[in-house]
């Protein structure tokens, strides 16, 4: 059974330096609160894997944890770029990151062997790009067809970290709206933790629910509002306005450096 | 509503009207936000009722009645017929080629539709580092045809990508030497395996061009009111055809750009 | 959209002689009434495909109208043998059929390639078995690992027919209960059919519920009851003791012979 | 509830009994229909009651008041904290190793505790057509450790299966020479490539045998109440090591003779 534990207690037990960590959650309950613990606590010189960076993965970029990024879409969805993001890979700001990306397809699919414990995933892709030559895929050759496909390797991170909306006390989890990668993301890694709009005392199945039973994960977090400004499907809504104001305050590096003193550091519990 | 009560169409109006006419009789459409999104909005509004809108984030048949500022927007999987996981959404839908038309946007466009959101620059020292792939380059190879939307300027519209994210018609003679192994005579999307149709259009603030059916390269074949040739060709990064019977666009009707103005209002 | 249409039109339309067809439907929600159909229109040589054969597929093939046998578990469950099936491999009665046996895993997999449009799917399994030298199996070498792994080929058939709770009348199917491997059969086929308990005005969505929108089905066919002795979760109970009495009436090929003749041939619809 | 109201277990029972006894400290167990899912309903009821129940049908944490028929019953999907598609079940849960322990049951069972379920006599002429692999390949080769739980009788425990459906511990020593493809001098599971820890016990209506954790060949651990190493050299059909100190299982206790009836009463 999952640890029911508090926040800071969960990031502090679950997350190392130069981890391979994954905080999914694809547009929707994206594990902000779990993210910005990660910050507050010092964690550096991780390796941050997610299909969309999104604001989340630009504010670690820019705080600077991250010594490597795997991602599919490093977008500001329907506003613009990640300029955090953008200021890493074009000026090596605050210090240079790695980085390696893939189609959707790819990531998705990567998760799936990883949840799979296969090596990795066969799928129709890449062909004809210049992706090929700066990610990690190989041809395969079907041994019934003859025909050639692409093979990408599996995610299997240190850590994978995602949000829901509740879970029961013995850590029993249940999710629902647009599910991602959520539960390929907690089964494919070595240690996970899931945070929480809400403790109850018995999940109520829900049309659309995915449930994670709590014996698959590690520890279990409260963290009410802790996707914001993503979202938790019937409990919160999507900030766009937070998503809009964030193209402003990213834009400039000491505007940047105030906003996470003063919303992310400085507070104490998610 | 009568027309002469309403300001005209703006291009970017003409443009979004034009996208959705083109999903009239479109059964499942794929798409993004932005643009897109409205047009295929629109077209279940003017249109095409019937039109199933299938968004990456998993939610097939979603019915917004605002345009989303994400693909994965609350109330997609509130109105969806089905909601899936991201790898199903990939596998059993988009690979397999359930999907009709796709809507792509780019920040470079060649001369045989395929398209850049990688980098502007070197990748390794990017003048501008852009998104990236997310799901175009599957998305272009399984979907049935891929609608390009995306504006006119010699900035979008280039000789040769700073780099191929997604292939549209690859480049089937060898004109362009973009495509990664390829032998010096081309290849073309086939030829690659891609399985879909590739771009039937792309669709920019003065125009609709499509490829040539027999060279694939692009051809400009429409122009929206107002616009000319020469627009066309100067904001164009290479020496743009022109088919022999440029059509021009229809007016917006009073219906489509009410229901559009009504709809970005929401 | 799916034809709303009777079920011996579906069937007239869509399942011809030496089809490759799938009825599916794993423990809950078998589609008895098509495959009864199917029979009383005189359908012949085809190759019947399913995970698990269970009565339904020991009725077809005792009846004559199998071909060939495409199969995992092949038992009556809980009770014992099939024992139409044993007698067509053991006896040749009523004629010879091929068999091609896989594992639930390859044959699972089998599906989700085949719902995927890939040529192939890959697994950990057959290593060490004399299955492998029976059935479609290859080895394929990771190429990250240099592991050797299983590989499998779709399953691609010409007709999959599944039975659920729910249709509305644009054709849009919800089922829930234990899904099975319905959806993947659906999607996997060239044609497709869903016989459903009833017709409903608007699908609520319910926990557990896998929708298959009418646009990817060829036609839908009201059939209540329609998955008896199995059952379809919610409205139905499995007929336990029909299961049981199978077992006496199939043991001989007169008494099979005369039950069928009486309790499906000679029926109308279904 | 005195057991001197109670009539004696039966051999059946003590097998049920024993087989539940064994999931006194287990997490998750996989199970198919009969005689493993009484014992494992009954380990919850008895010993376990956090134990989760893991069946092929996708029903994880299933809690059935009743013995199922089918491993696909409508109470399984009912009381279950999840349930998930086929292709899920076996690739997410199974072949990731999730699941501790998974009981199995066969038609031929030989010394290393590999499995038939699939044919007596000759795969293309067959003397008797089981019903063939289920998902007993890749349970045995991803759960944590199986148990096995057949009748004792020479038809049963032969020499050499007459067809390997399901790897237990292979043929370490060569001694079967029934591995296709293994070398002379033998093949283990994990040379095979299998992952979980393979057949950890093999519970019978006489007693239980272990592998020798060096050789991997069952041996004679425990003999239940009644029963003699002689009936069990009798009913086996290879020669069969027998522990120096076998040990008699613990008789039944009230708790769980009264547990068992009332179950398969309910």
């Amino acid at each position: 059974m999952a640890d029911v534990v508090d926040l800071p207690t969960a990031i502090r037990e679950l997350v190392r330096d130069g981890d391979a960590v994954a905080l999914e959650g694809f547009t929707h309950l994206i594990p902000f609160a779990a993210g910005h613990e990660i910050l507050r606590q010092g964690r550096r010189d991780l390796e941050l894997i997610r299909m969309t960076p999104d604001v989340l993965y630009d504010q670690m970029v820019g705080a600077g944890a991250a010594r490597k990024l795997v991602f599919s879409y490093g977008g500001n969805p329907g506003v613009g770029s990640l300029h955090r993001f953008r200021d890493a890979i074009e000026h090596g700001w605050p210090h240079p990151i790695e980085i390696e990306e893939h189609s959707h397809a790819a990531m998705a699919n990567r998760w799936v062997a990883g949840a799979s414990a296969l090596p990795f995933a066969v799928l129709r892709g890449y062909a004809g790009t210049d992706l090929e030559a700066r990610t990690r895929v190989e041809r395969i050759t079907c041994p019934f067809t003859g025909e050639v496909l692409a093979a990408v390797p599996a995610l299997n991170p240190d850590v994978s970290i995602v949000h829901a909306q509740e879970a029961d006390r013995a850590g029993n989890v249940q999710l629902w709206g647009i599910p991602g990668v959520q539960k390929e993301a907690v089964l494919a890694a070595t240690r996970s933790l899931v945070t929480v709009e809400r403790i109850v005392d018995e999940l109520v199945p829900r049309p659309g629910g995915v449930v994670l039973p709590g014996w698959t994960i590690d520890a279990v977090a409260e963290a009410p509002r802790g996707s914001q400004p993503s979202y938790a499907h019937g409990i919160t809504d999507r900030d766009n306005d937070a998503y809009r104001a964030w193209d402003v305050v990213s834009r400039d590096r000491d505007t940047f450096t105030a906003w996470m003193g003063e919303h992310v550091l400085k507070g104490q519990a998610a | 509503m009568s027309s002469t009560e309403t300001a005209p169409a703006t291009t970017g109006e003409i443009q979004t009207i034009v996208a959705a006419r083109r999903l009239t009789g479109a059964k499942v459409v794929f798409i993004g936000v932005g643009r897109p999104s409205t047009a295929a909005i629109l077209a279940r509004m003017v249109h095409n009722p019937e039109l199933v809108l299938v968004y990456e984030s998993g939610t097939i048949g979603a019915k917004p009645h605002r345009v989303p500022l994400s693909i994965g927007d609350g109330e997609l999987a509130q109105t969806a017929d089905a909601v899936v996981a991201v790898p199903e959404m990939f596998n059993y839908w988009v690979q397999a080629g359930r999907i009709d038309v796709a809507f792509l946007g780019a920040a470079q466009v060649d001369r045989y539709a395929n398209l850049n959101s990688t980098v502007i620059g070197d990748y390794d020292a990017p003048r501008t580092r852009l998104p990236g792939a997310g799901g175009a380059p599957e998305i272009a190879g399984g979907c049935g045809e891929v609608v390009v939307v995306a504006p006119h300027s010699t900035r979008t519209f280039v000789e040769r990508l700073d780099f191929v994210t997604t292939v549209g018609h690859a480049d089937p003679d060898g004109v362009l030497g973009s495509i990664p192994g390829a032998p010096p005579e081309g290849i073309t999307r086939e030829g690659l395996g891609l399985r879909g149709g590739g771009p039937s259009a792309v669709i920019t603030d003065l125009g609709v061009l499509q490829p040539d059916p027999a060279t694939k390269e692009l051809v400009l074949v429409q122009l929206h009111p107002g616009a000319t040739v020469a627009d066309a060709r100067d904001k164009t990064g290479w020496e743009l055809r022109v088919a022999e019977d440029v059509v021009e666009t229809a007016p917006a009707t009073a219906d489509e750009l009410a229901a559009l103005r009504e709809l970005v209002a929401r």
